[in-house]
């Protein structure tokens, strides 16, 4: 779950890291009145998960009540445009009015999970509020990092090391391990898996703030923070995002491609290669999807109907080897499907095998269904039968 | 010989009276596993309905069978604590079958349980064909051999098990280590052990997209498995790109984590890498025919 | 620092450990008050820090405002008799009102610092609400311990090992390991040295509560609770304690014993060495005396005043070894004190050797003292003093 | 040959600047201790009083001196962090003389640096005489000899030091472990260093009342050194018993922690305990005496 600036800005509060005056608006009028009633230098910034804000001119300035309605309203008029990363670009639906910091220097810091090393690491670079990836790739030394031992968690002396090895401007220098210090803390009291401040503002009179705040959550640890449900809620879901969710999978078991062979599999590893198979064997994939392990017959109903009916299939080709999930169920499941489902009908493949194959097959052959024998033969199956 | 896992092996389970636990203690019990015993706290000196006794506690498991293994089975909010209470009764390896558990759980746990091997979370368990499987794999697809498998995913191995089995590729052991952030057992580990195994002859390692596992294992390969034959597959090569918040994750990872540069670090260490799941029994064969 | 019941009770709510309802009072009006408002079934207990309340007669029933008023009056009226731990009683200065309970069992839960294994230990038996340490000793196998990893933390599995090996009663079963938690907790968040549930009650209707609380806090660690700072002033001080507090040294730095040879050393070992010394040289010991670690001369002036007004010394030996602690310090703080303080004078037999010793020999020359040379020779000059 | 500590061993001084710290740094090097440095965060580049270089951090004091050894002088609520980073510099002995530590800080400091010897916290530090002194000890009451040193104390110490020397038994090297509740070395690990220390042909221990330090060093020395001459002095026996909350100190001691405990534990095994300081010469030299 990635957090909206605001979000992210909520919690840097709770955890003790400073941040600039604000409020979040969802709209012109919001914005007009709040500047009308605080008067000063305010920036004007896009609630948005996708990066790149500033150079789509979506961070603006307001120093007058008109002027905040003005460009709230520009701001929120057009998506952002699509990027790299995110080629569907994003609505903008609220937007952040900040106090204007007189900036000194910018900086960068954050801390994410390193897979090599099995610890958080943290990252910091004097180099702030620029394209940090760029950053990276030609100057990778102006970035120090540090691995952190879980056991001994996060003590100043690690701020201090990063600061001086990164030459932070030394205005930081007293504030910094404090601030490190509390995003460790964000970062394991929340169960995130990226903290980040880019940029980690330094002032013309010596304060050291967050102008940004990025923090992505872990799935899986929302249900210790109830509250985090209701934030989830102000979340965008994109369109693939939702009917996953719909369908009662996890909302990054699918995704949508525009071609003609629809896909199934159980298990992300086979779902990628069964995608695979099928560009290999000359067809064009419309959808990935991972059903999940330990798939009951209801759940794979609901994944066939998600791809039968939100999808440009022509043909469905399902790809189950069981181990977790009994091919039984899912045979039952498809039968179910097909049985109850009010969506149009589309030509299935179907390859089954693993646990419980031969009760799976003898479902299906009870429903007048062949299984195939190998994910290759299925896939090329699936192919001719699109492109028939 | 194989690694990790044994005829002689002895296996508990934690959670053997939920569904899943139970399910799956039945088929590794039918496959000749020796498991022992199981765990579920509150019913303690009952037996579960494969007639194996069931105990309050790891460590009163441990007193009372021997056991040194165990296979975990419970929800992910309490797969941490049972990763604790094994290593604290001094298992030696346990294999976390449980998906969804939360990174800093793994994170903390595979940093406080030194001594004790952790395969998985999220992972389908490993099997030594014809002696003992410990988790979710469908026995019938293995066959005892001298092929060493090592893979990110669960369901993609027993694809690619199918195929060997079919070709005739037998296996020493298949260790599924699982496709979460965070893992116990990564592949240089596991090269590591088969390195030492003299039942592998060859060895498989099925990767993914994301992370740097591959890369890492392939550095290994070329400093110290010259000469053994080895076959790498990547899946993923058309997985859309995730969305992604912030560019850390990027720093950390460099260019590391695309199929290209997973394929192109296998390749570098003269490790064939095959382009579908079905053509690793023949790269085998032949990187088996070319090695002395 | 230890707290007394309501306040151990105060940490317990914050960290959700259930407590029973219930109210602090400082009178018996107020109590009267308290239950008139809220009629029902009370307990009345003395807040004292030290042990055997109920033997003392120091907890009673109340279930009318009148008897609030009358057992609060009862129970304030006399002092806590003085046991084995605590020879001199204690004040009673208020009582908390707390809901009678429905006992069903009781049990005992405690974590403490063990030493040896440099861990926290955590303490269940089944046995609780009566004298834990003589079920120690006649029972030891009835208490079940778990010394705790502080890399790992506390994890359930642990309470739930407890649980079972000291045979709890089954109704503790379900909150048992969630309950240890928050201990665990609340001991790692106050930095405690000690928290101890006795008894923890299970009631007939099934709810596990902290029927009592102990807790210790580490001194050394409140610099980081401020608030435990104003905690400490509604806590009673014996005279001792306040007279050490006054000197600037520890509260635990110093303590009267009626003797006639008053002492004073650096350190707290060689503190208790001098008076084993005045002891074997036949003196009784008017008093314990550590001036502490690097004692500068303002220190040493002030231990000089405490010990000289506040004991019956007939005689001061001062014993010093200079480490940290430098002696030309010391003699310059004894011969300051001698200039300025309007104290009575005793003698004084000074020992002084260590770092800067020639500087601290010279300084006292130059007042026209000339110190001992051996500790020994010291306390049996004292001694010699005293009897004259 | 001395324990932890010699001429050649390559010191930092973490807080060289403060006040404390620039005192005793100047005592060491009169000493002819082999200090190559400090760390004082942001005064690196500058040179300390001493003429020494400081440094922002102890990695790059150790990379630039190739320090191994550190001694702490900072404020109590920075000894846990000048501990932790010691550790990750690479450190492998941390004397740290700070008194005030919390305990807790102590708790997981000491148990997440290990491979890092840490002595005290609110100890004297110690010294190999003629060698080389780390800490606050007063040198010039040291003698070099075969007398191993443990002590619990600080001042005591160098009462019973003194005594030795002007008995003519100098030390191989003095241990001042700390009076804390949890330290990170106790008498049985110096006991084991002396056991394996050529230069030690005798050990005093200086006990106290309280924890079970003693009983356990007495112990060690019944299983482990048969033979050697031992003397003890167990300090507080007429101190006045603490006020004490709860029970659960007093189940985790038992019996242990009374100055009778301590000595009867001793005199189990044979180690003479002295009734004051004064008479550890004489019960030294009679062991010593007695001994093949």
């Amino acid at each position: 779950m990635n957090l909206m600036e605001y979000q992210g800005k909520e919690l840097f509060r709770r955890c003790g890291i400073a941040v600039p005056r604000s409020q979040h608006c969802t709209g012109p009028d919001e914005a007009a009145a709040f500047v009308a009633a605080n008067p000063g230098e305010w920036v004007v910034k896009a609630q948005v998960l996708m990066g790149g804000r500033g150079k789509a001119g979506k961070i603006k300035f307001a120093s007058s009540a008109e002027q905040a309605r003005s460009v709230t309203r520009e701001i929120m008029a057009t998506p952002m445009p699509p990027n790299r990363q995110n080629p569907d670009g994003e609505e903008i639906h609220s937007v952040l009015i900040e106090e204007r910091l007189p900036i000194a220097h910018e900086a960068y810091c954050a801390i994410t999970i390193d897979r090599t090393h099995k610890r958080p690491v943290m990252m910091v670079s004097g180099f702030g509020g620029m394209d940090i990836e760029e950053v990276s790739e030609h100057h990778p030394d102006s970035i120090a990092k540090h691995f952190i031992d879980t056991a001994a968690g996060y003590s100043p002396f690690i701020g201090r090391e990063l600061a001086f090895a990164s030459q932070l401007d030394v205005g930081y220098r007293k504030a910094f391990p404090a601030l490190a210090g509390a995003l460790y803390e964000l970062f394991f009291r929340y169960g995130a898996k990226l903290v980040e401040i880019n940029p980690l503002a330094l002032t013309s009179d010596g304060r050291v703030i967050a102008s940004d705040a990025k923090v992505e959550l872990d799935d899986d640890a929302l249900f210790r923070t109830p509250e985090f449900t209701e934030w989830q809620k102000a979340l965008p879901l994109d369109e693939d995002e939702t009917l996953a969710a719909q369908a009662g999978v996890g909302i990054r078991n699918f995704r949508r491609f525009g071609g003609t062979v629809g896909t199934m599999a159980n298990g992300a590893g086979l779902a990628m290669a069964t995608m695979d198979a099928v560009t290999n064997a000359g067809g064009r994939i419309a959808n990935f999807l991972d059903v999940g392990g330990g798939a009951n017959a209801e759940r794979v109903r609901n994944c066939y109907e998600l791809v039968v009916n939100h999808t440009s299939a022509k043909v469905f080709f399902i790809n189950i080897f069981g181990g977790i999930t009994r091919g039984d169920e899912v045979a039952r499941g498809i039968v179910t499907a097909l049985e109850e489902t009010r969506a149009r009908r589309v030509p299935l493949v179907i390859r089954l095998t693993g646990t419980n194959e031969e009760e799976g097959r003898a479902i299906l052959a009870a429903a007048g269904m062949t299984p195939v024998e190998t994910m290759d033969e299925g896939a090329t199956r699936a192919v001719e039968i699109a492109k028939a | 010989m194989s690694i990790f896992l044994d005829q002689n092996s002895n296996i508990i389970v934690q959670g053997i009276t939920g569904s899943e636990g139970s399910y799956h203690t039945a088929r590794m019990l039918a496959y000749g596993t020796h498991i022992v015993g199981g765990v579920t706290p509150g019913k303690g000196g009952q037996k579960s309905e494969h007639g194996l006794p069931v105990f309050d506690t790891v460590k009163e498991a441990v007193d009372v069978t021997g056991a040194t293994q165990t296979v975990i089975f419970v929800p992910p909010p309490f797969a941490a604590d049972a990763l604790y209470e094994a290593h604290e009764a001094g298992i030696s390896l346990a294999v976390c079958i449980t998906e969804g558990v939360p990174v800093h759980d793994v994170l903390k746990v595979v940093g406080a349980t030194s001594g004790m091997r952790i395969i998985g979370p999220n992972c389908p368990g490993l099997i030594s064909p014809g002696k003992a499987s410990v988790g979710i794999m469908p026995g019938h697809v293995f066959s005892q051999g001298d092929v060493g498998l090592i893979s990110r995913s669960g369901t993609l191995t027993y694809e690619v098990v199918d195929g060997l089995t079919r070709a005739g590729l037998g296996q020493s052991t298949c260790v599924g280590i699982g496709g979460d952030p965070i893992i116990g057992t990564t592949f240089v580990d596991c090269l590591r052990e088969f390195k030492n195994d003299p039942q592998t002859k060859a060895i498989v390692i099925c990767g993914e997209i994301g992370g740097s596992d591959e890369e890492d294992a392939a550095a290994w390969i070329g400093e110290h498995l010259a000469g053994t034959p080895v076959v790498a597959f990547v899946g993923g090569q058309n997985a859309p790109p995730g969305k992604s918040l912030g560019h850390a994750g990027a720093i950390v990872s460099g260019a590391f984590g695309t199929a290209k540069s997973k394929i192109e670090a296998f390749r570098a260490v003269g490790v064939p890498v095959a382009e579908r799941p079905s053509q690793i029994p023949s790269l085998l064969e032949k990187a088996l025919a070319a090695s002395p």
